[in-house]
């Protein structure tokens, strides 16, 4: 144990492996992000398309309004709980197996959080006349709607965005910081900004950890607000099978779900390029399995009890849309999901031998998001297809359109994550080697 | 007739207005004939939607019949239900819509301003009755069709939700008519188009607030019932159930 | 009503085609002022105009709204007897006549072979020399098929094809030759009677679809409204009796399917039953012919044959006997076999038995009445006329064709080789509008303009409760160098000379129109001068009586032996009856150039733009057939492949097409969409009448490769487990 | 330094917030192109000003219809017949009625498709002509309200207690 380094030797090969990322780049980093870049391109050529001629290019219609574009939306709103979940409840536990993991995670969330925005954008029939929905004193003397969902909706997701921004930026600026003093060129300045003049005093750290310890509980609740309210969206509408107490709950179960999943892939993809092995270990990726296992257990729970007061009340109007899942037109997808958000997550990480090899994990982690994403378009399509008037059932598919924007955004968030990987350090520096402090004092 | 003399007196109260306009659909005159859609589309504006969106389920239609088959050869029935919006003393569609493009009107409409809809389509999801219909593109007729618009009513452009207004730009003239000569608007002095085509007459519309008119006493009727009643909406339309054996 | 009137007269103004209207400006940014002022017509306020409908042979009386020299909208007349203000989906739809983006804006010559629709424009002048110099060459050769048409125009198409010793035929593929025909028969006269709908409190219908296109839709249905609602305390109460639930079928208390064809059959189960129970009140004299009529064949094999329970024939005769006004009509398939005569004559008796005949909610026959104009119509044609007239063709004794607004060869069946009509022809002029199918093979085309566009008027002496007299004046101006089809006919009369110019001595038909409407109006001593009752009369949109004292009419029961009905085809090879039927918005097929008519979804299977064969759930279950997948129907005269809709209403032997579809031209809403069903059609007659048996012939259906979804207002269609029922708050 | 950035960010973000709103306060659509291309020049200070004829002697159906009316060639050569043909202008008018063509004036008075507007029922009102044309009388050119935006028509609206319901205006 002796031979062991102390912390301070381990000090300048932390900053050197976890600095490194923004420092080395391959080539086929630079094929990867032209890659998705022309990806992202056909998206954006789609969505002009789709402005040009009409949101007709969708596949939608009456009675079914929505489709994937709102379905994305709630995904990736989802996706982006992962960051404040994982950094925030884990600050807020003092689980000190987070902190390789936190940042990582936050990225995520903003990232997330950016796409969904644009969800927003493609799904208006008049995007040219988003400003309406601002509100902000005009001549004609109109103020948006604020009854209505999509408003609390508007303003959580804002609150979100702002205050995700300022929890990811608070840890960063001492790593900042450090970059400014480590990286040469164009990007010093930049770092020198961001950095707002830290310099690590005591004074400096009481406060950076005085405003971390305020805004994390906040952050949490923002989250479970935030998603609550998108679980509103549908809950508060009189669509048969939409009109639930379980939806705002639901939500944030089946956000923190697909946002572990989603962190599973990054932690697993960023240690595999970035050789981070001695910072992400098996441990994390094991703690995080356990975590998966607690929220597949607690959705299946709620969905089963969802389903399950559906299916014995039979009030015709919701047993319509249940018969089209079990065994109607949307069985197929239906099962599919099933299997991949309860059965395979649960039938894997009951193993503890499961637990401890990250490439299955990661592969849990990219089947619940699929099966998540199709847990989306069945919690939309399937509701909306069966209105009361049994004479306007309908049936729904994305079109080409819609799939292009679909992968164009998906590419994007892609993009922006290698981009910003390439600008912020992916592992928090100073709370690595706090971590690491803690331990040796330990 | 209500000649009121206090009518007219409160007609020039602005807070609340004195007519709440109904309408009644007596099923068991109804024939399906689909009189009441064509003269709705010549009224109203309403796009030609062609082959493919027809195809797609986006052909519009502000009032469509719908039927119901009830069971099997011999003894098959068919059930009509002409189905416009319900204008719904509580809508479901109002409050969801973040612009207030859907709202309700003094008069009891439900109300939809076209150029402040910027299309996130929640009213669409959140009707019960699917009477609201979006413009998926925008709209088209091969010239010279275009001559017969009606210049009362706005061409819809795409990306933007209607549905049926009950003809206000005809509940707008008549009360003007009537507001020039010092009075309220008479029973039958206005109607929609598709009230004024139906052959049978299946289709009544009317001041609920006047006690003598022809929708107030229809609306007591025994045979009368509210489309899901349950849901609580307070619809505007008011169905006379059709007799059978 | 009184009310809506009043103010009515004071916004219907007069003809606004004299007045000086702004061209068809299209910028907005500029305004355009009139040149000279209009006192009728005030900028941003609509004028609205008493006119005819033309849309098909009811003739509604219409007032169209008109904004600035345009037409916007299309309502019944609330004055007019025959509709009372009310107005169809057709009716209504004339507007995308009047606008077609597909309407020939003037004359037109052929180039390059018939039919290969090569056409290019010629002047006025240019046509109508040519047709003169046809009409010279090929004098007394001429003939002349045309849509019905009544009034001043008939009687001067009629005295023209006279004067040219030609063949004036009016055709109407739905036009009830054997109704008259039996009707003929049974009570001696030719005039369809007034159905008094509205004070009937039973009604059995044998297969009549007056509420889709039957005689005049729109009388029936404002009568059906009061039959039903429309009196305190008593509801009409409906049966309706064929194979295919039809929309009328659909509003019936009571839909009875039987075998097609077997319609007159049931008619004499129930009147066996009737006589049987003596609930007749028949005169002692007329009892033997009817006993004999009727027990001709038992009850039993009537059962069997028609597939109705002897109890429900039972049923259905002691409800017309015990109710106070009864009333049986029969037509649409019921006529459209090979003996549609006799079935028909069969349930005229009924209507004797029931003691329907002149009674109030029964039959009425109004007393003929002083016309306007000549009641100079020469008759509908039945489809063995228009073969007598291809004959004439073949053999030379006819050379020169004229077509108004008639499209033979798309409303026949191929099958009855009308295009030797085409083939022999040496000339043909026609009179469309549109490019219909048979104008694609014309050699010269003069366009009348849309009925919106000019003058008219139309006598009523069918089915109508009071004779009227109804005008058309053109509502806007002209759009195109067309010119009326009645201007044209002075026009060459005029260049003929001779006699026939002397008989047509007016300049335009305008005059003629006035000239004849002269004589009757000023014929009740009125003190008024015939301008101001002629102001009048376009102002209201026409002349009726209030009240007309009835026409009596003895019934007799003509001897008459049930036949069943034979068909095309044998059994086993094509197992199914074909039953094409009029579209609701395209009818024959003359709609199918109206977008908004295409878009009218069919209200039972609620299709749209295009068609469909129709198939019994049960059959299309033992064919292997689902909705959706493609098919071939075949007969022994030709095939067509469409997509299957399940439809349940359908006798399990049968399968049903809508007409309307399929045309080879008539512009782009129209052209190459659907099939058109009368290919499958063989050449079987009715004996009696000489009408065409549309539902005569056999058919079989095969599955074939591919399937597409037809645009359907249901879209829960596309599965079939849906489309029932759910929740509607109980209808 | 740290006040510095802070200062720099607030400044920023105020000034593109305030910019923002401001263009977004004024965003409408009712605008048209101001142009005074008449095809003949035509002034209302001359006519309604110095002449001092009234408005609804040409504009004859504000009274009752939508739409006040542009005068028929013929409403102006009541006048213009017994005057000599002074100017251009003039002479260009009979052109116009020798051809019995109707002059081609371009439109600088239009509200977008979405609205509904009455002139009947404005006057019927009392209002009078100049509440909304403004000074037609001193205007050389064809008069021009500064905006026909909707918080022109609701500032009215408010003031004068008519109805402030969407569908008074919008169809």
């Amino acid at each position: 144990m002796t031979d062991r380094p102390t912390v301070w030797e381990e000090m300048p090969k932390i900053n050197r492996d976890l600095l490194a990322p923004l420092q080395t780049t391959t080539w086929i980093y630079f094929l990867w992000v032209g890659a998705l870049s022309c990806l992202v391109a056909a998206g954006a050529g789609a969505w002009t398309f789709q402005i040009q001629t009409g949101i007709g290019q969708t596949d939608l219609h009456h009675p079914i309004f929505w489709g994937s574009y709102i379905a994305s939306f709630v995904f990736w709103i989802g996706v982006s709980h992962s960051g404040t979940f994982i950094s925030g409840v884990l600050r807020l536990t003092n689980a000190e197996w987070r902190r390789p993991v936190t940042r990582l995670a936050e990225l995520m969330t903003v990232v997330a959080l950016i796409v969904t925005a644009l969800f927003v954008f493609y799904h208006l029939g008049r995007v040219w006349r988003f400003y309406y929905l601002i509100p902000y004193p005009n001549q004609r003397e109109l103020w948006p709607n604020f009854r209505s969902p999509l408003m609390w909706d508007a303003t959580a997701i804002f609150t979100y965005a702002t205050a995700s921004t300022i929890y990811i930026y608070l840890p960063l600026i001492p790593d900042f910081a450090l970059a400014r003093d480590r990286i040469h060129g164009w990007r010093k300045s930049v770092y020198r900004w961001l950095a707002i003049g830290w310099h690590g005093s005591q004074a400096q750290w009481r406060t950076l950890e005085m405003a971390i310890r305020i805004i994390t509980p906040l952050i949490v609740m923002v989250m479970i607000s935030v998603h609550s309210i998108v679980g509103f969206d549908f809950g508060m509408a009189l669509v048969p099978a939409w009109h639930s107490t379980i939806f705002a709950p639901y939500f944030v179960v089946g956000a923190v779900h697909s946002g572990l999943g989603m962190v599973m892939i990054g932690l697993y993809v960023l240690r595999k390029v970035y050789h981070l092995h001695n910072y992400v270990r098996t441990e994390h990726f094991e703690k995080l399995g356990k975590l998966l296992l607690v929220t597949t257990l607690l959705l299946a729970y709620m969905y089963f009890a969802e389903q399950l007061t559906v299916w014995y009340g039979k009030v015709p109007d919701h047993i319509a849309v249940q018969h089209s899942l079990l065994y109607g037109a949307y069985a197929v997808p239906f099962w599919f999901m099933v299997s991949c958000i309860y059965v395979i997550p649960l039938l894997t990480l009951v193993w503890p031998r499961f637990r401890q090899w990250p490439v299955g994990l990661m592969i849990v982690g990219l089947i619940i998001n699929i099966g998540m994403y199709i847990e989306r378009m069945l919690i939309i399509v399937p509701p909306l297809a069966h209105p009361r008037l049994s004479f306007q059932w309908d049936e729904y598919f994305p079109s080409l359109i819609e799939l292009v924007i679909l992968v164009g955004t998906l590419a994007l968030a892609l993009l922006l994550y290698s981009l910003a990987v390439k600008f912020v350090p992916v592992i928090s520096i100073w709370e690595e080697k706090l971590g690491k402090k803690h331990a040796q004092e330990h | 007739m209500s000649q009121d003399p206090q009518a007219t007196d409160e007609y020039s109260k602005q807070a609340a207005s004195p007519y709440k306009w109904e309408m009644v659909v007596d099923l068991d005159r109804c024939s399906g004939c689909e009189a009441c859609v064509v003269a709705c589309h010549a009224e109203n504006n309403i796009r030609i939607s062609g082959e493919e969106e027809a195809a797609e389920g986006r052909a519009i239609n502000w009032i469509r019949i719908e039927r119901y088959w009830e069971g099997d050869y011999p003894d098959v029935k068919v059930k009509f239900l002409p189905v416009m919006c319900q204008h719904c003393d509580d809508a479901p569609c109002e409050p969801v819509c973040p612009v207030y493009a859907s709202y309700h009107t003094p008069e009891g409409l439900n109300a939809q301003v076209y150029n402040r809809c910027i299309g996130v389509r929640y009213c669409g999801n959140n009707c019960p009755y699917v009477a609201r219909q979006f413009n998926w593109f925008d709209p088209h007729w091969d010239e010279p069709l275009a001559e017969q618009l009606n210049p009362d009513v706005s061409v819809r452009s795409g990306g933007v939700m209607e549905k049926c207004t009950f003809c206000v730009q005809r509940i707008r003239s008549g009360k003007e008519a009537a507001h020039k000569e010092g009075r309220r608007v008479r029973d039958g002095e206005i109607t929609p188009a598709c009230v004024q085509s139906c052959p049978t007459s299946a289709l009544i519309f009317g001041d609920r607030n006047d006690p003598d008119s022809r929708v107030s006493h229809l609306k007591k009727s025994r045979r009368g019932f509210h489309l899901m009643e349950s849901l609580g909406t307070h619809p505007a339309v008011t169905y006379l159930r059709r007799l059978s054996e | 009503m009184d009310l809506y009137r009043r103010t009515l007269f004071k916004i219907l103004g007069l003809t606004a085609a004299g007045s000086s209207l702004p061209g068809c400006e299209r910028e907005v940014h500029n305004l355009v002022p009139y040149l000279l002022p209009d006192g009728d017509i005030v900028p941003g306020v609509a004028n609205w105009y008493a006119t005819t409908c033309q849309e098909c042979e009811a003739g509604c009386g219409t007032i169209v709204r008109v904004m600035e020299g345009r037409a916007k909208k299309i309502e019944g007349n609330p004055t007019h007897p025959v509709n009372e203000g009310k107005l169809c989906a057709r009716g209504q739809a004339a507007l995308q006549g009047l606008y077609n983006p597909d309407r020939l804006q003037g004359p037109l010559r052929r180039e390059g072979k018939r039919g290969q629709g090569q056409f290019r424009p010629i002047t006025w002048e240019e046509g109508l020399s040519e047709w003169v110099e046809q009409i010279r060459t090929h004098a007394g050769k001429s003939a002349m098929v045309t849509r019905p048409v009544t009034g001043t125009l008939a009687s001067l198409l009629t005295t023209m094809m006279d004067s040219l010793s030609g063949r004036l035929v009016m055709y109407e593929s739905t036009g009830e030759q054997t109704l008259r025909t039996a009707n003929y028969l049974s009570y001696g006269t030719r005039t369809l009677p007034h159905y008094d709908l509205a004070n009937a409190d039973y009604l059995l219908s044998f297969g009549t679809p007056f509420l889709e296109h039957w005689l005049s839709p729109v009388s029936f249905g404002v009568a059906y409204g009061k039959f039903r609602q429309g009196r305190p305390m008593v509801r009409g109460r409906f049966i309706q009796v064929e194979p295919r639930l039809s929309l009328t079928a659909s509003n019936a208390d009571r839909w009875i399917p039987l075998r097609p064809g077997t319609e007159g059959l049931l008619a004499m189960g129930i009147g066996q039953v009737l006589l049987r129970d003596g609930l007749t009140n028949l005169s002692s004299s007329h009892q033997a012919s009817f006993h004999r009529t009727f027990s001709a064949i038992s009850l039993q094999t009537i059962s069997a044959d028609t597939e109705v329970s002897q109890e429900a024939i039972t049923q259905i005769a002691h409800e017309l006997s015990s109710a106070s006004a009864p009333l049986i009509m029969g037509g649409g398939p019921a006529a459209a076999q090979t003996n549609g005569t006799t079935t028909l004559i069969l349930i005229n008796a009924l209507n004797v038995m029931i003691g329907a005949i002149g009674r109030r909610g029964g039959l009425q026959w109004m007393e003929p009445q002083d016309s306007p104009v000549d009641l100079a119509n020469p008759g509908l044609a039945s489809e063995r006329t228009l073969m007598d007239l291809a004959l004439e063709f073949e053999q030379g004794s006819r050379a020169l064709l004229h077509l108004y607004r008639a499209d033979p060869l798309f409303t026949l069946p191929p099958s009855l080789k009308f295009e030797r009509v085409f083939d022999h022809a040496q000339f043909i002029v026609s009179f469309s509008p549109f490019l219909d199918d048979s104008t694609l093979m014309a050699d010269l085309i003069l366009p009348d303009h849309d009925p919106l566009e000019s003058w008219g008027d139309h006598v009523h002496h069918d089915t109508t409760s009071v004779p009227a007299w109804s005008v058309s004046q053109p509502v806007v101006r002209a759009l195109y160098d067309t010119k009326p089809i009645g201007d044209v006919w002075l026009d060459v009369a005029h260049r003929l000379g001779g006699a026939l110019g002397e008989r047509a001595p007016w300049n335009t038909f305008h005059d003629l129109l006035k000239s004849r409407w002269q004589t009757v109006l000023t014929k009740h001593d009125s003190p008024r001068s015939f301008e101001t009752r002629w102001k009048e009369t376009l102002q209201e949109g026409g002349v009726w009586p209030s009240t007309i004292p009835h026409h009596q009419i003895s019934p007799a029961m003509p001897s008459v032996t049930y036949k069943p009905p034979q068909f095309l085809g044998n059994s086993s090879d094509y197992p199914l009856y074909c039953y094409p039927y009029p579209s609701l918005g395209l009818h024959d097929g003359r709609g199918a150039n109206r977008p908004w008519l295409q878009e009218l979804p069919d209200p039972l299977t609620t299709g749209m733009w295009g068609s469909w064969i129709e198939l019994n759930p049960t059959t299309a279950q033992g064919l292997g057939i689902h909705p959706g997948d493609r098919v071939r129907v075949t007969s022994d005269y030709g095939s067509i492949d469409a997509s299957v809709m399940v439809f349940p209403g359908l006798h399990p032997d049968m399968i049903a097409v809508p007409m309307g579809q399929g045309h080879r031209a008539y512009g782009r809403y129209a052209k190459g969409r659907g099939v058109n069903p009368m290919v499958l059609l063989g050449p079987n007659y009715d004996e009696q009448s000489g009408s065409l048996a549309t539902g005569g012939t056999r058919v079989r259906v095969e599955r074939i490769k591919g399937g597409s979804q037809l645009p359907m207002l249901e879209q829960s269609g596309k599965n079939p487990v849906l489309g029932r029922l759910q929740e509607t708050g109980g209808l | 330094m740290f006040g510095n950035i802070k200062g720099v960010i607030l400044a920023l973000l105020a000034g593109s917030v305030a910019t923002g709103i401001g263009a977004l306060y004024s965003i409408g659509s009712a605008d048209l192109p101001v142009q005074d291309q008449q095809p003949l020049r035509f002034s209302h200070r001359l006519h309604a000003g110095i002449l001092n004829i009234q408005c609804q002697f040409c504009h004859r159906y504000a009274t009752q219809s939508p739409v006040a009316g542009v005068p028929s060639v013929a409403l102006c050569q009541t006048c213009h017949e017994s005057l000599s043909e002074a100017t251009p202008d003039m002479k260009r008018l009979q052109i116009y009625w020798k051809d019995k063509r109707p002059i081609p004036w371009i439109r600088l008075q239009r509200l977008p498709d979405h609205v509904y507007f009455t002139h009947e029922m404005h006057l019927f009102a009392g209002l009078s002509c100049t509440s909304c044309h403004g000074k037609v009388d001193r205007m050389s050119g064809t008069p021009r309200a500064p905006t026909y935006e909707m918080g022109w028509c609701l500032t009215c609206h408010e003031q004068t207690g008519a109805s402030q319901d969407c569908w008074t205006c919008h169809k």
